[in-house]
């Protein structure tokens, strides 16, 4: 079996989460989706590792998994301030970022 | 000598500065000084005029070089000064007549606050006439040509606070200015020609020139003639010109400054003479213009529109007899100078009337008015009997001279140019006499009051019904007006006599002018008897018109000839609506384009910038989604692009 | 190391803005002392400048030469030719008269008594600023350094016209500050349009320079050397490209028809002084920059662009000269006199002809005093009526015969009379234009006659007629102030106009200059008289037959 | 199975069937995470999927990663995403109608455009075979990764560090609502009372004349009406108050006239029977149904009191 094949999961977990963010409106499955895609990213880097024979791979998707756990923090606090002032967890509801 | 050349630029020059730039401590002594320093100018012209007959024919022409003026590389300009034989007639008519009327102005202005001011002006006309006259160079002859037009300016418009003044005055200088750009061009021409513009090198090579760029030259020159002599078709000006004080109409625009143009034609003969097609051009404008004077003066109620309109076709003599070359410079220059005298002496008469008369100037409000100014009355007389050419006077020597060359010019356009000459001489004696016995004889109608009756509208109303003044009370004018009178009187009735004696007026200029005797197809005289009959019945006419019969107050309707020379045979109506009218269309037009076209591609440029943007604005809708949208699409697009280059 | 005369004098005002500008608010007479003094003294430099100047000497004297930005090539390098030390002089003659004319024009108002607002100060400091700028543009001889300058002239000059507007505003003073803003604005936009373009020409000149000569360079002199020593040849897109670049820069600044619109609504809603500034300075960086710049470095494509640049000024005399006939606002009127004349500048520098070019630079001097003196004037007498509209006006000569008096003559010298200094240049820019090509220099002629009749039309519709207004009846004769200003400036147009020899002579040899960059001679007249020898003329005699 | 030697013998059999079936799970749990409406389904399918990457990551040699995936990722960070969702509300599930104007189809030719690339990119690229992590993971697959963590990107590993720190700082800023106004006195709640012109004693009891003393019955007033202030607002929105019936009201009248009688008094004002009616029924919105005389009044009176 091929690396890609571990490869191209990843793109299309990749690709499933990116339709996630751009339909859903709710912010929580947004950042799930964000997660996704993330988690895909690091399959791609797992697998690159087994493959080179080298752990600088295992090393970048840990770095990711520790960025992602303080973007979701962040993130979710972000959603909890969004949803005490709007009531609503959707994120066209926050829509005053334009001219 | 020579350093005396500048001194008589110099001394009114120096009047004018410190009259104008002087305070109000002059206002007494202003006048004096302004008169003292033109005499001294006189006098001074005087000593070089007898050192001048002192020396031979061929060298009497005197240079005086002080300083170099604008010097460019090839560019050549110099302030020098010529007084050769023809400079010297007329810086001693400019100043032997400027004083006069300098004297005459003491009790002419005497009433007027800016006295002080009025004599400045006069100075600085004095000073810049002269230095047209004496410029040894075009160049700076430009430099009086706009330097008398600049106190002419002035001095139209010296009774400011009349609207009517002002815009006289503007008038004035901007045909004038028509006038300066030919003259401008005519340097230009000249200077790409001979690669000088000073009057010895290019008129002694004139003759090496093309026969094409003489004639360019040539009609830049009379372009500038008709502007300075208020020749057709720029002479619109002088009859408005005749709103400013009379002195300035006798001295100005009566005996010197109009008659520049033909001092400038006179100036370059060489160049005329290698020009035929100018020169035809030249006298075709003199003859007209000589007409066009003559009906207008008929036409007119004002007395010194009707002088000026007379002046107009004077010039229009001498123009035309300068236009014949070396057959006629001579006589032009004379009759200029006689017209000085006579013509200078007939407005210093109007004004003596008119300062009796309360200043009115309408001959219809004149009349008997010889037993109240018996020194006015004969000393106008005889400028008329001169202007008129009654015989042994001195306009009777000069016209006549005029006629017998343009009867010379051969062929038809001798018998056409002779015919009309001699048509001017007869309506110059009708409407002379006009003039004289509307003024001097008849009843007394400014007794009668006079308003406008409503059929005719345009009548001005008397000066005594404007509420200007009271009933006038006709009087002699004071010594200081008078004398002026008679000396010029004097000049009127003796200089045609004294130039003619001996041709020596002729010999004076031949070294400057040249001179050949034309061949007229008839003899003298009979051109003589001719202008006389045609004087007589000019006067004839003029006296069975108005001699015999009483002068309505109110001018009548008068046919359709009378009407359109009351309105200078419509010259100003088609200005008017050509030149006013279409302007002011063309600049609002262009106000319009430069707010609304050329600026209004650039605003609209930026207007539509700000509307792309308007519009692109729209795709910042705030949802987040849509953001999203584009940052997944740019970054499809980068793969894509990544690819396609590893592709390729 | 000779000493640094040139920096010297372009840092005096700039010393003399950061003094003014430190001045305590309160004390408000002391700061437009301390302009003046400073401006006095940089005059005083710039008389030494030219009295340094040799009129024999090299092209370039006073130079100074200081490495700057070794990566690019760029040094600080200054030096005048001819026409730089009187364009210096022209602007530190002129700048004294600036700040005196602008003596209260920047006071504060009563609405705003603020002791912390200090308008006065930042007013005199900004044109101190605007001088020094102004000095290094006109002795700049690298091209980095002269666009530096130029451009950094429109920061000054934003606040200017848009933070000290006239209060004398027909619609009130809240339109008035819309107006200003706009007129601001306006001027900013144009003439940074303008500036980009240059800047690309600029990065572009670099780029040829410095694939020919191995290192780049913004040397005047090295890229002049480098050209005549064939070391550097443009390709001719490449050189017309850059010459447009310059040229649609210096054109914008000039200005030049068709992009001259801001200069009327800058004109018009700047107070007078500034007006000045902006026309009789500011302007002639451009006109000056055409000169040095343009024919310098481009010669061939100046040649190119020649016909296409006449027609434009042709265009700018004329169309500037009917729209100053149809304006009713004095100062716009002046505004678009002033494009008709930048018309004749550019024609005499495009005519390329010694005296046109001749003409030209003088013609920069000339309508600088000449504009200073009608422009400053038409404020005193805007100031006293509190309006800028013509028909608020008429019969002033009756009240104030002085100042009608001053305004007539900086009107003549407006419309070039004769004996007034315009004059002489006027005449050589078309004589120059003529001898090369006599329709242009026809067509330019015609525009004498329009510069006489909206100079003696706004001074009829201003001065003459009966007094009918009450504001008129009292309004004061020129003050001892006004006077300072205004006499002086008229005495030059006189004394100007009778002996300009001491300019032509230190002009002169930089044209030369200038015309063998550009390879041009001037037209040979036809029939050329060789020598003035009218001490021995004799006239020659015609028999008069031979033409008949 | 030695997991070593399943880290080195890359491609068995064994592994492409697990990653067949794992991978169609994964894929299927992604595509749920997306297509779900209810946001807890959502979730779940995220951590199936989570799960199952987890196993790929042991697959893979990652053996500490894949247990971090399990503990820190499915374990910590999902159950944080359950807990903001319970308190955003768990029933939360979008609607399926699109908003934004052609969202969906530039989404979807979004997400396609940029899969296609993908595969295209990977398609192209030269992806060789596993060299298997047998020696990097030698002495053992967390001291390795120990080692590297600890040496070569030690830096990283701090300012990774410093994030989390910062991370965590920041959440708590951003949910902590400070107090940003000083509390009120006692007294100065007192002033304001007066100002507002509120009731200034206590309320009155409920539950008068010791005939009722619970409090959700409302205590009448000298004239014989409910006070409605009385009983607590909760109680009233609720509609768990008990009214003043009519006969206690008609007994109570009936024994104060007996008692005028008895006084010989005059017979005082007729027992204030129908306001009080009305001030019950405004109180008890919930029978109105049973009056429909009076019910109208009542209801309009309670729209007037929701809409302030």
């Amino acid at each position: 079996m091929s690396p890609a094949n571990y490869v191209y999961l990843a793109a299309l977990l990749f690709t499933i989460g990116a339709a996630g963010v751009l339909l859903r409106r709710n912010a929580i499955v947004v950042f799930m989706c964000v997660e996704l895609m993330l988690n895909a990213a690091n399959l791609t880097l797992i697998a690159f590792s087994r493959m080179h024979g080298n752990l600088d791979g295992q090393i970048m998707a840990f770095f990711v998994m520790v960025v992602a756990a303080a973007e979701v923090v962040v993130g979710l606090a972000i959603i909890v301030m969004l949803y005490r002032s709007r009531h609503s967890a959707s994120v066209d509801d926050a829509n005053l970022m334009k001219l | 000598m020579e350093s005396l050349i500048g001194v008589l630029v110099g001394a009114p020059l120096l009047g004018a500065a410190v009259l104008l730039c002087g305070g109000k401590a002059l206002d007494r002594a202003g006048h004096w000084l302004g008169t003292l320093l033109a005499a001294a100018s006189f006098v001074v012209g005087a000593v070089l005029f007898f050192g001048m007959l002192g020396r031979a024919g061929d060298d009497r022409a005197m240079h005086s070089h002080l300083w170099s003026w604008i010097p460019v590389d090839g560019f050549r300009a110099d302030v020098a000064f010529q007084l050769d034989q023809l400079s010297m007639t007329f810086v001693l008519l400019i100043t032997g007549v400027g004083t006069l009327i300098h004297v005459y102005s003491i009790g002419y202005m005497e009433h007027d606050e800016r006295r002080r001011r009025f004599f400045g002006y006069l100075n600085l006309f004095l000073a810049a006439m002269l230095l047209l006259v004496l410029a040894d160079n075009f160049l700076l002859l430009y430099v009086g040509w706009e330097g008398v037009g600049l106190a002419s300016y002035l001095l139209i418009g010296f009774w400011q606070h009349k609207p009517s003044a002002a815009t006289a005055a503007k008038k004035a200088f901007l045909v004038n200015r028509v006038g300066d750009a030919g003259l401008a061009i005519a340097i230009f021409l000249m200077f790409t020609t001979f690669g000088s513009f000073a009057f010895a090198p290019v008129l002694a090579n004139a003759g090496d020139a093309s026969e094409g760029k003489l004639t360019a030259i040539g009609l830049m020159l009379l372009l500038a003639a008709c502007g300075k002599s208020a020749q057709v078709p720029l002479q619109s000006w002088l009859g408005d010109a005749m709103e400013g004080p009379t002195p300035v109409s006798a001295l100005i625009h009566a005996a010197t400054m109009v008659t520049a143009g033909v001092y400038l034609i006179t100036r370059s003969g060489a160049i005329f003479n290698g020009a035929p097609d100018a020169q035809l051009a030249v006298v075709v404008v003199g003859a007209v213009t000589l007409l066009f004077g003559a009906i207008v003066g008929c036409a007119k109620d004002d007395i010194k529109k009707a002088l000026a309109g007379s002046t107009m076709s004077q010039i229009g003599y001498m123009i035309l007899a300068a236009g014949l070359g070396p057959v006629g410079y001579a006589f032009a220059i004379m009759h200029l100078v006689t017209h000085g005298f006579f013509k200078a002496g007939l407005f210093l008469g109007a004004g003596s009337v008119m300062h009796g008369m309360n200043d009115e100037v309408d001959m219809r409000r004149y009349g008997g008015l010889r037993k109240y100014m018996p020194v006015t009355f004969v000393t106008f007389g005889l400028g008329y009997l001169a202007i008129i050419g009654f015989p042994g006077l001195s306009g009777f020597f000069s016209k006549d001279q005029i006629i017998e060359a343009a009867f010379g010019k051969g062929g038809t356009q001798g018998w056409i140019l002779g015919g009309v000459a001699l048509l001017g001489a007869a309506i110059t004696a009708y409407y002379m006499t006009r003039v004289m016995i509307m003024t001097f004889f008849g009843e007394e109608r400014w007794r009668t009051e006079r308003t406008p009756s409503p059929d005719r509208p345009d009548v001005e109303p008397a000066a005594s019904v404007r509420g200007e003044h009271a009933e006038p009370h006709p009087h002699e004018s004071p010594g200081v007006m008078t004398i002026p009178m008679i000396v010029l009187a004097i000049g009127s009735v003796a200089a045609g006599a004294v130039f003619k004696l001996g041709d020596s007026f002729v010999n004076w200029l031949e070294p400057v002018t040249q001179f050949e005797h034309g061949h007229p197809p008839v003899s003298a005289t009979v051109v003589t008897t001719a202008t006389i009959v045609a004087l007589v019945i000019g006067v004839g006419a003029a006296w069975l018109q108005y001699g015999r019969r009483p002068v309505p107050a109110v001018a009548p309707r008068g046919n359709l000839l009378t009407r359109a020379a009351r309105r200078d045979l419509l010259q100003d109506d088609f200005n008017h609506a050509v030149l006013v009218t279409g302007g002011t269309h063309l600049t609002r037009s262009l106000v319009y384009t430069d707010n609304k076209v050329v600026d209004g591609a650039v605003n609209g440029t930026a207007a539509a910038f700000g509307g792309l943007s308007g519009r692109l604005r729209r795709v910042q809708n705030g949802f987040a989604r849509t953001y999203a949208v584009s940052m997944f699409g740019g970054a499809a697009v980068l793969i894509a692009a990544t690819l396609l280059m590893r592709a390729v | 190391m000779s000493f640094p005369l040139l920096t010297v004098t372009a840092a005096l005002p700039a010393v003399g803005a950061v003094a003014t500008a430190a001045v305590p608010a309160a004390r408000r007479t002391a700061a437009k002392w301390s302009a003046l003094l400073f401006s006095l003294a940089t005059l005083v430099l710039a008389a030494v400048v030219l009295a340094r100047f040799d009129p024999d000497g090299g092209r370039y004297q006073l130079t100074e030469s200081h490495a700057w930005i070794a990566d690019f090539g760029v040094r600080y390098e200054l030096g005048v030719d001819g026409i730089g030390a009187v364009m210096i002089a022209l602007t530190a003659l002129l700048i004294p008269f600036v700040v005196a004319a602008g003596w209260h024009d920047a006071d504060p108002g009563e609405e705003r008594p603020s002791s912390r607002w200090r308008p006065t100060q930042g007013f005199f400091a900004l044109i101190l600023a605007v001088e020094a700028m102004v000095i290094v543009s006109f002795a700049a001889t690298d091209v980095f350094l002269f666009y530096i300058f130029f451009e950094a002239m429109l920061i000054p000059m934003y606040f200017l016209i848009g933070g000290f507007g006239d209060r004398a505003h027909a619609a009130g003073e809240d339109e008035g500050a819309k107006q200003r803003s706009y007129a601001a604005v306006k001027f900013l936009l144009y003439n940074l349009a303008g500036g980009l373009i240059m800047l690309a020409a600029v990065v572009g000149l670099y780029a040829v320079t410095a694939d020919q000569l191995g290192t780049g360079t913004f040397s005047l002199q090295q890229i002049a050397e480098a050209r005549s020593s064939g070391e550097l040849t443009m390709a001719t897109t490449t050189e017309r490209l850059l010459f447009l670049g310059f040229f649609v820069a210096f054109a914008i600044k000039a200005p030049l028809w068709p992009v001259h619109t801001w200069l009327p609504n800058a004109m018009g809603e700047a107070t007078a002084p500034v007006a000045v500034l902006i026309t009789a300075v500011v302007d002639k960086v451009g006109t000056f920059a055409m000169l040095r710049f343009c024919l310098g470095l481009f010669p061939g494509a100046s040649d190119w662009a020649t016909p296409v640049v006449i027609a434009l000024a042709l265009v700018s005399i004329l169309y500037g000269a009917l729209l100053a006939v149809g304006q009713r606002d004095i100062k716009r009127l002046v505004a678009y006199a002033s494009i008709s004349h930048f018309g004749f500048i550019i024609l005499g520098i495009f005519a390329m002809t010694s005296q046109g070019q001749g003409g030209a630079t003088l013609y920069m001097v000339f309508h600088g005093i000449s504009t200073a003196a009608l422009m400053l004037v038409a404020g005193f007498l805007i100031s006293r009526r509190g309006s800028r509209l013509i028909a608020d006006f008429g019969g002033v000569q009756k009240v104030a015969p002085v100042l009608a008096g001053t305004f007539l003559v900086g009107g003549l010298a407006t419309l070039s009379l004769p004996g007034l200094a315009p004059f002489v240049s006027e005449f050589l820019v078309l004589v120059g234009t003529f001898s090369r090509y006599p329709v242009a220099g026809i067509v330019a002629t015609a525009g004498i006659i329009l510069a006489a009749l909206y100079v003696l039309l706004l001074y009829q519709r201003t001065m003459t007629g009966p007094v009918k207004r009450p504001e008129i009846e009292k309004m004061p004769d020129l003050r001892a102030r006004e006077l300072a200003v205004a006499v002086p400036l008229v005495a030059l147009l006189v004394v100007l106009g009778l002996f300009p020899k001491p300019l032509t002579e230190i002009v002169n040899p930089a044209v030369e200059h200038t015309m063998s960059d550009v390879k041009k001679t001037d037209p040979k007249p036809q029939r050329p008289v060789a020598e003035h020898g009218w001490f021995d003329y004799k006239p020659a005699r015609h028999s008069g037959g031979e033409h008949e | 199975m030695n997991p070593t030697q399943l880290a080195v013998a890359a491609t068995s059999t064994g592994e492409a069937v697990q990653f067949w079936v794992l991978g169609t799970v994964a894929v299927l749990g992604g595509l749920g995470t997306v297509l779900i409406r209810r946001a807890v389904h959502s979730a779940l399918c995220l951590a199936g999927t989570m799960i199952i990457l987890a196993m790929f990551y042991l697959a893979n040699g990652a053996y500490f990663l894949g247990v971090v995936q399990i503990v820190v990722y499915t374990g910590a960070v999902m159950m944080l995403f359950l807990f903001v969702l319970m308190l955003v509300g768990v029933s939360a599930a979008d609607s399926l109608k699109e908003t934004l104007k052609g969202q969906r189809w530039l989404a979807a030719c979004c997400a396609l455009g940029l899969g296609i690339l993908l595969i295209t990119g990977i398609g192209q690229a030269s992806v060789g075979s596993f060299t298997g992590l047998g020696a990097a993971n030698a002495g053992g697959n967390v001291p390795a990764l120990a080692e590297l963590l600890f040496t070569k990107y030690v830096v990283a590993f701090e300012v990774i560090g410093a994030l989390l720190t910062v991370a965590a700082v920041g959440a708590t800023l951003l949910t902590h609502r400070e107090r940003v106004e000083k509390s009120k006195s006692q007294r100065e709640q007192a002033e304001e009372r007066v100002r507002a012109g509120k009731q200034l004693p206590p309320l009155p009891a409920p539950g008068v004349y010791a005939r009722h003393n619970a409090v959700d019955r409302p205590g009448l007033l000298p004239d014989g009406t409910p006070a409605e202030s009385s009983v607590s607002h909760t109680l009233r929105s609720r509609g768990q108050i008990r009214e003043v019936s009519a006969e206690q009201m008609a007994s109570l009248a009936a024994l104060e006239q007996r008692t005028a009688e008895y006084h010989g008094q005059p017979s005082p004002r007729r027992g204030p029977a129908e306001p009080s009616r009305r001030a019950i029924e405004r109180a008890r919105p919930q029978d109105a149904g049973e009056e429909p005389a009076d019910g109208d009044g009542g209801r309009d009176s309670e729209r007037e009191e929701a809409a302030k």
